[in-house]
């Protein structure tokens, strides 16, 4: 290998209870490159990341760094080596604020080691300013969205300087594209100053876009290491499922029927303003707009995970109060979360459990679970949405983020309401498995059940939906008609 | 087996908590007591102040057959259907300290808490000034000797001097720390306090801790119980006036030799009370004495 | 996975059961220790003796799964009891004194309830205040002094059903309801949920303080029935009893694997968690050890039966990697 | 944000600074209430009444925050107390004393440390244990006998620099101390990020283990001091002394703000949560109410003040929203 190597792996192995994660993995980064990883849920570019990070430790196989070997055994190990990461599962502490985000692990202190606020204030000013984000500097992380936390990692990854070997395990599945230029921008940047960056994705224009060279993993093997120029989108796709795939969304005319949900002129106190707006039996409807738009704070209103302050939610031509999330769901309208961790998954609790907590009733006979009606419900679930888990006893922490999203979309299938608010809801998944999951959608809509989905890939909302909202500052700037949609449309209402 | 004449005999004594330094003591002098006994093998075990535990281990006893249970109830009442059924399985049983009334074929050992509040309470029926006012300091509610002993002071001292007023009264819970702080907020809450009535010297002692040093303090007077190595300092020193003996030596010396005669078949049933000793400044000598001689000073 | 050895498979058992394993070591060393140990007298008795502040256990359980708690299950256990015993010296009846127990405990948990509910008050502190609140009322119901000659209402804790003495049945029944409560129902799924990630179990339908308010009823009718034995136990009515005994369900919940961040527990493992400590108990009893070595041996072996569930149950997950193929 | 009313200030003043305002108000409703409450020696004397437990508190706090916990502090007080107390009667230099009183504390807490980093015990289950050792060891070191006689040994609790009593001149530096700890190193820092989630802070490159650990010993270190203190003031070695102490001491830590989810918690809202129960205590006594309807005020005044805290911080965060534009 060249001396512009920064980083090899050799030999990696790893394994966790039911699945060999990574099976002898080489694999290497150089200086001034981008290098991206893909692969299907569950394939282990998250282990073998974390591996390289120090937070779980290679069962066997090498690590090499500038040709030293180097061993990692935890993430201060790897911040001494110059390694950075934002995580796919962003991790941050919820109590803490933007300004001391940017420093946490990293405190700037005096000669006597007496943190230096001053210091961190300026910075944290100086690196928001730059960035041209407006972030109220003493606002704690639990009151951000995802979205504007995965832009504040991305931020702190790469202004941190220290770092020769950034990795970024999907930092872009929850902001769109505006944002992802901006993104890109950076990383050219630092490629320029010959850093070495690791990029995971599962957007595939995305990943042409940015790549030098593409590995792609299946299954914990190595299937592929290429520079860009030797693949195309249709290869990396069929080295990452093993077969050929269309990339045509599985749309289908389906008769519109009676408008189920109607939301009118709804305002919550200065975060989003008189929405109004429909949705039909059989319709996919889209909402559109930058981060921070409003879009999130809309649907969680409507499901009473917040409150709001007037306006009218209307269900099958019944107006109903939303305080709580068990009126929305009483009334066949249910939400899937863009934040899996906080308000989708129970980490300790299994896939089954997870999979039936939204509708245990169905389950009860007597009073009493029937074990054997859920079991057999969770497999057939599991086997629809291609969930990659040793077994539906096995906690949900243990699988891979794409295959959480998975679940936490099965658990709403299971519930079988007649509204669906999703937010981004293939964040996170394959190529494959999204497919499987528009497939769901047009079912589901054939059905005569009403979707309205939040997104920040244009083309999936494109593709998918019969109208579109697009949503700026908390305002309604404009609705489109399928016979309407073009990214230039979408944009210049999201722009405001 | 000539050598082995004399039969050894298993003998529970059952405390009533051994992170109660009285009832440490006495368990302390019982263990020391019964080294002088060839025939009696002692085991003790910590009913760790709580009625439920006592009687779990009273149970204990009785499953393993134990020759003789040595009761020192938490609190009779609660320990009087277990203390029975020691009797019922033929083994030999002693309540001490205080004892259980009225078990058939039962022993007992005691020292009267009634009468050892009692005798000081005599005491302070001379030497407290007329209207004056007084702070009383209580142990654990429910606690058969903390309410004897109350009952003792209302009835002896309290009902004859109706110019007495109580400007304050805690439970302490025999803590000298506790009593420390309400005797703090006490003293704010007072111009003067003219004695400090405590049902046991460890709160005694901490009330006294308060006022250290403190001129206007220099005459309150303190009645406890117990005769603990340090109220027999303060005494000696002039700070404590007086309190009751309750002698762990006397009491162990005289429960091994019921337990002796009981287990040996000499006696079947035997009741017993030690003297109820006042300590004061005139002969506290002796008890420093006592005490030094014990290894507490 | 095709060969699997003797050996692997004991490893196998031994991390599936860590708890148990330590339960049963500790088992077999004591009726190698103590010839008394292993008679069936003394086994009813130790499963007597724990049975009150295991059934307090039980209800810790079911909190503490929900990410909640009670400190107050002690003072609230002698209020019950003790207002209980006082009912039945008036009206004779054991039926009439066996609900007020009941009644006054759940209302005293509906109020902790309420304040961690409604009032968003952390558990520990809502608890804690009712802990102060239901000792204070206790104590002032009766001036600080007990009820004695309580009279037939010793059967329910001293009295027993054939062989088996009646605290050991409420003990099992109420074993039985918690395992099922826990592993059956809506309820003890939604428990779980809650405990694991509350924000995710209200964002999926979960009316979560009403389940809530639930698992504290439930909790309060097992502290009222362990007021009753209490009380019928001692033969008083004793307004300052079962002091401490929230430290002791605590322990016995928590040693039975029950965690405190949530989500996970068992009604088995707590009895596991109860049978450690009061096997420790009685060996340490039976033969003799002194009480204040006795405290520190106690705390040393709870202390290294945690640490060996929490080594096994990491081998676990490392053997069992081993395995995959 | 521009045009904020009166009435809109106060109404952030309140949201604020919500325990504080409690703690003013008890101030206020005690001053009115007994005259003697607001004396200089009265509020003295309440300063040094609570120094103990709140020197225990301020270790609590930094625990907790971690994510961690003690229950064996006031164990160990003791335990380290005696051991100085003995050391003294023996050597005859104070010097010694407090050292030895800090090394055994922090030689408890070090092992409650291994215990729960090394072997990952939870730390209830972890300080549980050394609860009972600790008090084992030091009941056995005495046979469970108080030690009399301490003379000099008397001026740690006892004596006063100037005007100001020595525990209180102890109380104020540990609590500079943890203030600045908490606020303006790293250690700090780290421990806010570690108790608010643990993984994101193992993933910020934070030592995890090492912070744990520091945090215990520094525990230890007040939990030594706190033990020197204690025995003076007491004048006495109480090998039994300072039982509870760590409810006390737990009690101020979560009336000051401080939760146990990690994460949050501050020396000043400590120190608040220490006057609000040492307030309470003063004016109830000083007002002489009934034992036992102290205890049913306390758990009372206690719930209220959480509860209207929570209420105002609730508040806040919803004012807060209305400013995003
Ligand atoms: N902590 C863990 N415990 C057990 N199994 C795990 C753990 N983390 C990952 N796995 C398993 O390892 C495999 C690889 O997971 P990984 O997270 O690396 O996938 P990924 O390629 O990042 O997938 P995705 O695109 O969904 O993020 C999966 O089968 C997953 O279930
Ligand atoms: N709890 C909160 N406290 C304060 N501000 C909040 C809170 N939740 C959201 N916001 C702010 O409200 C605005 C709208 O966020 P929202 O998440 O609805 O945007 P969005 O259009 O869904 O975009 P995305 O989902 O891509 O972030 C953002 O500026 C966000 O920071
Ligand atoms: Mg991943
Ligand atoms: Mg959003």
């Amino acid at each position: 290998m060249g001396k512009n190597v920064k980083l090899r792996l050799e030999n990696i192995d790893k394994s966790f209870p039911g699945v060999k994660a990574l099976d002898n993995i080489n694999f290497s980064a150089e200086k001034g490159s981008v290098h991206v990883l893909c692969g299907e849920n569950g394939a282990g570019k998250s282990t073998l990341m974390k591996i390289i990070n120090g937070v779980y430790h290679q069962d066997t196989g090498n690590i090499y760094i500038d040709d030293k070997l180097v061993e990692i055994d935890s993430p201060t190990k790897a911040k001494e080596h110059g390694i950075s990461m934002i995580f796919q599962e962003l991790d941050f502490v919820p109590e803490m604020t933007v300004e001391e985000n940017f420093v946490t692990g990293n405190w700037p202190t005096s000669k006597f080691g007496k943190v230096n606020w001053k210091k961190i204030r300026k910075q944290a000013k100086e690196i928001l300013e730059k960035e041209g984000l407006d972030y109220d500097l003493d606002t704690k992380l639990k009151d951000l969205s995802i979205s504007d936390i995965q832009l504040l990692e991305i931020v702190k990854a790469v202004s941190y300087d220290a770092a020769d070997i950034i990795i970024m395990d999907e930092p872009t599945s929850a902001i769109s594209d505006t944002e992802i230029d901006l993104l890109f921008d950076k990383i050219r940047s630092l490629r320029e100053r010959g850093k070495s960056i690791i990029y995971i994705s599962h957007k595939m224009d995305e990943i042409f876009k940015i790549a030098d060279m593409i590995t792609v993993l299946r299954d914990g093997q190595l299937v592929a290491t290429k520079p860009k120029e030797e693949l195309d989108i249709e290869t990396v796709i069929s080295l990452m499922v093993g077969r050929k795939l269309s990339e045509n969304f599985p749309k289908e005319d389906i008769e519109i029927g009676e408008e189920i949900l109607k939301v009118k002129s709804l305002n919550s106190h200065r975060i989003f303003k008189d929405i109004d707006f429909n949705v039909h039996a059989g319709e996919i409807i889209g909402f559109s707009g930058l981060v921070g738009a409003g879009r999130t704070e809309v649907l969680r209103a409507l499901f009473g995970l917040d409150s709001y302050d007037s306006g009218e939610i209307i269900i099958n031509g019944k107006k109903i109060d939303v305080t709580s999330t068990n009126d929305s769901i009483d009334n066949g309208m249910v939400m899937l979360s863009e934040d899996r961790r906080r308000y989708g998954i129970i980490p300790v609790r299994s896939v089954k459990e997870n999979t039936t907590l939204a509708n245990l009733e169905e389950f009860i006979y007597n009073g009493r679970l029937h074990r054997q009606k859920e079991i057999e419900v969770v497999e057939e679930m599991c086997e629809k949405m291609n969930v990659k888990t040793p077994s539906i006893d096995t906690d949900v922490s243990a699988l891979s983020g794409g295959n959480q999203q998975k679940v936490v979309l099965a658990k709403w299938m299971v519930n079988d309401p007649d509204i669906f608010l999703l937010d981004e809801p293939t964040r996170g998944i394959d190529v494959g498995a999204k497919f499987e999951i528009y497939k769901l959608m047009t079912a589901l809509a054939k059905r005569g059940k009403a979707i309205l989905m939040v997104s920040s890939e244009l083309p999936e909302l494109i593709g998918m939906c019969d109208r579109i909202y697009v949503m700026s500052e908390g305002k309604l700037t404009g609705e489109l008609k399928r016979k309407d949609f073009s990214q230039e449309a979408i944009m210049k209402l999201a722009v405001g | 087996n000539e050598v082995m004449a004399q039969e050894e005999y298993r003998v529970a004594y059952i405390a009533r908590a051994q992170g109660d330094s009285f009832a440490a003591w006495l368990a302390n002098s019982i263990i020391e007591e019964s080294n002088k006994y060839e025939n009696i093998d002692l085991q003790v075990f910590d009913g760790q102040g709580s009625d439920a535990k006592q009687n779990s281990l009273i149970e204990n006893a009785i499953v393993n057959e134990f020759d003789l249970i040595i009761i020192q109830p938490n609190n009779g009442e609660a320990q009087r259907p277990y203390a029975e059924k020691v009797v019922e399985a033929g083994i030999d049983l002693i309540t001490t300290n205080a004892r259980i009334d009225g078990i058939e074929g039962g022993s007992s050992v005691d020292a009267d808490p009634y009468m050892q509040a009692a005798v000081v309470a005599e005491m302070a029926l001379e030497q407290v000034p007329e209207n004056a006012n007084v702070v009383v300091l209580n142990g654990p509610p429910g606690n058969f000797h903390a309410s004897e002993r109350r009952k003792a002071w209302e009835a002896e001292f309290f009902a004859k001097r109706p110019d007495v007023t109580i400007v304050g009264e805690q439970i302490a819970n025999w803590n000298k720390d506790e009593a420390m702080r309400y005797m703090e907020d006490w003293v704010q809450a007072n111009d003067h306090i003219d004695a400090i009535i405590s049902m046991n010297d460890n709160m005694a002692a901490g009330a006294l801790e308060v006022v250290k040093g403190d001129p206007e303090y220099n005459d309150i007077l303190s009645y406890g119980v117990d005769g603990t190595a340090e109220a027999v300092l303060l005494i000696k020193e002039g700070r404590m006036t007086a309190t009751t003996l309750q002698s762990a030596y006397a009491l162990a010396e005289r429960i091994l030799w019921v337990s002796d005669l009981l287990v040996t078949d000499k006696v079947m049933e035997i009741h017993t009370n030690i003297g109820n000793p006042v300590v004061t400044s005139e002969n506290v000598e002796q008890y420093i004495e006592m005490h030094e001689k014990a290894g507490n000073l | 996975m095709k060969d699997l050895k003797l050996g692997d498979k004991f490893s196998r058992i031994k991390q599936k059961y860590g708890i148990f394993l330590v339960l049963i070591l500790l088992f077999v060393v004591s009726s190698l220790i103590n010839s008394n140990f292993l008679s069936v007298r003394n086994l009813t008795n130790i499963s007597r003796q724990i049975s009150i502040t295991t059934i307090l256990a039980f209800g810790e359980t079911i909190l503490i799964i929900s990410g909640l708690l009670d400190l107050s299950n002690g003072s609230v256990l002698a209020l019950a009891g003790l207002l209980s015993v006082s009912v039945f010296k008036m009206t004779g009846s054991l039926i009439l004194a066996f609900i007020v127990a009941i009644v006054v405990a759940v209302f005293c948990n509906i109020i902790n309830g309420i304040m961690v509910t409604k009032f968003e008050t952390p558990p520990f502190i809502a608890t804690l205040a009712m802990m102060a609140m239901a000792r204070g009322a206790a104590l002032l119901y009766t001036n600080g002094q007990n009820i004695y000659r309580i009279g037939d209402y010793t059967v329910f804790g001293q009295g027993s059903i054939g062989f088996v003495p009646t605290p050991i049945i409420f003990f099992i029944l109420i074993g039985i309801v918690t395992w099922y409560i826990l592993k059956h129902t809506r309820l003890g799924r939604s428990l779980y949920a809650i405990g694991g990630n509350e924000e995710a179990a209200v964002a999926s339908g979960i009316n979560v303080n009403r389940k809530k308010m639930l698992a504290y009823i439930v909790n309060g009718v097992f502290v009222g029935i362990a007021g009753v034995i209490f009380m019928s136990r001692v033969n008083a009515g004793l307004p300052n009893g079962a002091v401490g005994f929230e430290f002791e369900a605590l322990t016995s919940s928590i040693i039975g694997g029950t965690s405190f961040s949530g989500g996970v527990g068992t009604a088995g493992g707590t009895v596991i968690g109860a049978f450690i400590v009061g096997f420790l108990n009685n060996i340490m009893n039976l033969v003799g050890v002194n009480s204040y070595v006795q405290q520190i041996i106690r705390g040393g072996i709870i202390a290294l039966a945690v640490i060996y569930d929490t080594r096994t149950k990491k081998m676990r997950t490392k053997s069992q990697l081993g395995n995959v193929e």
